[in-house]
């Protein structure tokens, strides 16, 4: 397949001045809604991204309860002017999978037991995409469970590596998601060593797959370090927080 | 979206705010006419056209405004279309949920329409590119983000502010065809309609309902008014009444009110 | 906006030949259906619209009971012949939201509380679509509801006005909706002297405005008169009623 | 839309009309070949181009048809579009939801449009406005507004008698363009079709059910027949079966009642 | 209404050479899938449907319950590549109605006074469809119910049968379906000697009414005879069969 | 899909599973790194383009490839569309539902599309008949027939088996007109990718497991692979977790049975 566009340039930099393995700037704030039970946003790139947390609550309806540990619900979502083209903001097949592995990334780090017959939801709204949304999405959702007070094992964090002009380089932004041939999402449980996302799109020699599966990695742990700032800011900064927010 | 779930707690509440209002107090220590903080964050998504980050107290509304190209209505062949719409994401509000727009966000973003549109604040003749053939179309499309009360008001400021400061391409006829140029040009907004919403609890008006407040409320009542003092708009809502006199008196705040509102949205977008 | 068709003529009559003030032509019928428990049916103008009642009834599904009082359901419906161009059947953004105005407009007529954990079903048609129409289905559905025997405090009972040629006009037809410069649909109940109803379109000045909200209210009282006659036709006339009917 | 409710009741009254039947009589009087009074008032919806309102007893169907211009379907390039939709309306009976036609609605509605379309009542080559690229599309809409049962006779009549009734916009091809013309023309109507159903009481057929009748019969045939005595449509309905000799008689039934009101159906809608 | 194609030549013989009364080739296969209580598969000219049973199983939801017998679902279902042009999956107006005429054309056969309480679910699957496809389904679920060894007065079977060239003639297939001038499909429970579907479309005569329906039931009771054998080779043939499905 | 009913049994058959693979052993007898045996049967559906069954022990898997010409994306005007779509059909599992596609068949459906689109299986650029105008729209429908366990395996077989069987229209420019010719060309496949799933069951990775496995499994993971030994996809599914060291070690099974599954489907489909 053409790449007609160079994405690396003579310098070894990439379209927009980052090194192979640079991350795009990242921001994270922890709190920020009023009314969700906790919350998190997330600037990466240009990913714009709100998560927020209801729960523990009753289950609705009851035929879903289990008997045994919480119902996670997740909704990955995307606004309709997020995207270049608007989008119909019915769900579209894509974000209906997205939501079922952003689910399925998160509970292996909630203690689902501790809240047996109850539902926590999760809602991730793309207010602006870029490439890396869903693990952006993650690494804010994980956040957003932290400020409910839900019990945890270990943060979720992500990173998206991939191929351009045949280069392992990490975090694709949205040209090098599309002009480029190949994206691996990946979210971990970086204290625990363990992997609960893996999605992997293009070509890569066995070898290329290992370097960006590790890459990934090693990303994901360099943001971790960033969500536990924001969290740190958000539980000991020097601001009194209300009293049941804190708790 | 009113958040009615314990009848003790609820009627306890409202017979102090009733006592309140009778000593022309409202539980947020605001004066009965007085509207909440309103904050106003522009050019937020870059992605979009225009866009804005509106707070009313704490109920936070994001609008962004999406440009393209498309065909005209064949009874309006001169004239762009502009549509809004509006989603009360769960993440707003402990009853909010997921799925297609309910009853309530489809008559928001109705409601907030007619204000924009009866309002004539975008000159629609002025997006037309090719008449019968090429039109603008502008979607605005409405994120609830947070909602305590009166999501009518902050999501007509959010809106106007977003077509305020939204920018277009501009197009060229070269050869018969539609030619799309580099240049941009803002969105042609003529007026600036601001949106003010009162509840009634008995015998008084309230400006602004925050959400205990619209727990609490008989009805509900929301009027949009141009630069002129003209009214352009309005909604009665909630199954109560309100009188006559009343919807006069309210008439009467919403333009003066809105006088005030209208100077802040104007100096918080200007370009 | 230009508004290139002349709406009123020269001899200050309007192009169907009605003063500024005047009504269209209005004939009521009450109980016209067999099978509702109320219904009424209501020609205003070239509106053709059909109103019943069916409850009090159980509520399903459950979970909708309200405990102190009648849950009412209004649909606002308009069949895919009744206007110019075919409507699709299924219910458009407009018709929600009207259902919504009308249920709001109906129920402080109804005692809901003498009805408690119960369901009040009205069901408006639109057989044929003229300017006012939601105004009409509110009219006729208050007489349904006192054809189906429920307590109410008033009737409820509408009219709308608006501008056109820079006049306020009573009870605008389809063209002068299109055409004109506003719509004010109003609903009253006369006796309480409360407005139950209020939806404004177009631009008016304060002037205006009051003149037609007073207008709409003067004409709504002047309509409520024919709800009276079509009710003891229904009830009173020489022709003896069924005995569960009457009741 | 059958109203089976009070099980106990039902037998009692089911077995009631079986001793009835059984000397040849009917809950409402009726004998067992006699349908109920049919009337038929057309022109009543100005703005469709034709519609009727039929009774049948108590059942009571508005048929409206609307018809526009459309491209044809690519294998009939030379044909127009004839399409029936039913809804059952809330208001029609205390067992009808609003929402998406039922399974009952849309059986009903392409019962009905099977008995048109096959006895080719309307000549859809004559709807042929330009071979392949614009014809005439003819929308019939139900609207059943009362039910007693028997929806598939009143419902088939409501359409034949708005079919027949019904006028279009002649066109004119002027300079290779297709031109509306302000002169009306009838719709091509070349036959009337008239379904005529029977219920089955064990051994015994009966014309045109009641609402009653329908609560308990054993199963319902329907079946139309043309000008000429063909039989061109037919459906059994409900749980049940019929036997072979049951159908020829039906079928014998439907030719001889079918002409009587095809006669009545004619003279309501004379021009 | 024009009949370019001749469907009937000069020898008398139709266009896949059959004689006028003559059944295309149908082969019949019991218990073909692993999962479901009872299946069938039938080839019936071009037509390929697959026929399921899953019950008798508790109902869901609650209030569709039958006190006095058993709720039995259908559903007909094309899959998108059964035909000339590819189908949206979603299901149409006309899947919809055959699954009710094929539920209605199955009670009969079962004893569903049986199962109070409880749901038998036939799921029929055109994967590839043909003339007669209705027919061919209700010949193969009623095979399918038998195989789950649901209690039975009588296996269902049937044929459709129609007109061309003017011509009574038996099971059409595609092309006599759609360039014909009628369709008559027929169910029957041979046994009983009961009709349970019967649907017609076309131009008929009195006496080709007749014909046609009388050549629909005959030729049904040919088919029926390859349902016995169908059925005898499933459960008395020489393979030994597992307990639980021969029980 | 996976069957979990009665969490007793359940969990005492997963104990029996965990204590078996301790011993290398699996509950059917197959070796960790076997898979189950497949059958591959192309051409059965006439009047598709292309079509295979294929079982992958008790699974079934029906593929279906229909080809009609269209217009292709603005963005990429010289390439055609190749669309996957999967439904699990109620008759294959008693836990599978009629309606529209679960989340479950989404996902089926949408990894099966990415393994077939990122390994370039088909040439989508030969897919181009007009650049910008006319493109072959290629749609594979798959039908779950049967479930037992890695429905993404079989379902990916039989989607390889029905492209690389099937055939295409071919289509000439005459006279600045799209003709569709008599011929027929096979669809255009360059590669053939191999997807291999995985289960996890404690610090054990099991391929292709069946439904039983599937139903005690901790998680899963699909690769696909293509000829010449890339990774072309991989989803990992299952609220669970793997550790970094067994995704490689993942990588490398699928890439040595990937290399035995595409010499067996590629024998099967031969012309």
């Amino acid at each position: 397949m053409p790449e007609p566009k160079k994405l690396i340039g003579e310098d070894g930099r990439r379209l927009d001045g980052r090194r192979w393995d640079e991350l795009r700037p990242i921001s994270l704030e922890v709190g920020v809604l009023k009314n969700a039970d906790g919350s998190a946003y997330i600037n990466w790139g240009k990913n714009k991204i709100m998560a927020a947390v209801y729960g523990p609550k009753e289950v609705h309806p009851k035929h879903q309860v289990l008997p045994d540990r919480a119902l996670l619900r997740t909704r990955y979502h995307m606004a309709p002017f997020s995207v270049d083209e608007r989008k119909n903001p019915a769900p579209s097949r894509r974000e209906i999978e997205i939501s079922k592995v952003i689910r399925e990334a998160l509970v292996p780090a909630v203690l689902v037991e501790d809240y047996p017959r109850t539902a926590i939801e999760v809602w991730v709204e793309v207010l602006q995409s870029d490439g890396g949304s869903r693990v952006a999405g993650i690494t804010a959702a994980s956040l957003a469970l932290a400020d409910a007070g839900i019990n945890m094992r270990d943060l979720v964090v992500g990173c998206s590596c991939g191929i351009i002009d045949s280069t392992v380089v990490a975090d694709l932004d949205d040209t090098e998601d599309k002009e480029g041939s190949g994206d691996m999402p990946v979210a971990i449980m970086p204290n625990l060593n363990q992997v609960t996302l893996l999605q992997v799109d293009g070509i890569y020699t066995r070898e290329n797959f290992q370097k960006a599966f590790e890459l990934a990695i090693a990303k994901g742990r360099e943001v971790y370090s960033m969500q536990r700032d924001a969290l740190a800011k958000r539980f000991f900064s020097g601001e009194p927080q209300p009293m049941e927010e804190s708790a | 979206m009113s958040m009615k779930k314990n009848y003790v707690v609820e009627t306890i509440r409202k017979a102090q705010m009733l006592e309140l209002l009778n000593r022309g107090k409202r539980v947020d220590e605001r004066a009965l006419d007085q509207h909440r903080e309103i904050t106003v964050q522009t050019g937020v998504i870059q992605k979009a056209n225009g866009s804005a980050i509106v707070t009313l107290g704490d109920s936070q509304v994001l609008a962004g405004v999406k440009i393209a190209t498309g065909a005209p209505f064949p009874d309006t062949p001169d004239k762009g279309l502009l549509v809004v719409n509006a989603e009360i994401l769960p993440l707003a509000s402990p009853y909010a949920e997921p799925g297609p727009p309910s009853e309530e966000a489809i008559e928001l973003a109705r409601v907030v329409d007619r204000g924009i549109r009866e309002s004539e604040m975008v000159d629609l003749h002025k997006l037309c590119i090719v008449e019968g053939k090429t039109v603008y179309t502008v979607f605005v499309d409405v994120n609830i983000m947070n909602v305590d009360g009166n999501l009518f008001d902050a999501t007509s400021y959010a809106v106007v502010c977003a077509l305020r400061t939204a920018k277009m391409k501009k197009y060229a006829i070269e050869n018969d065809k539609v030619v799309m140029k580099d240049e941009e040009t803002p969105v042609p907004v003529e007026k600036t309609p601001v949106s003010v919403t009162l509840a009634r609890f008995g015998d008084k008006l309230v400006v602004d309902p925050n959400g205990e407040e619209e727990g609490a409320m008989d009805m509900r009542i929301t009027i949009t008014t141009d630069d002129d003092g003209n009214v352009c708009a309005s909604q009665k809502g909630e199954a109560s009444t309100i009188t006559p006199a009343q919807v006069l008196e309210a008439a009467d705040t919403s333009i003066r009110i809105g006088r005030e509102i209208r100077a802040q949205l104007v100096e918080a977008t200007k370009s």
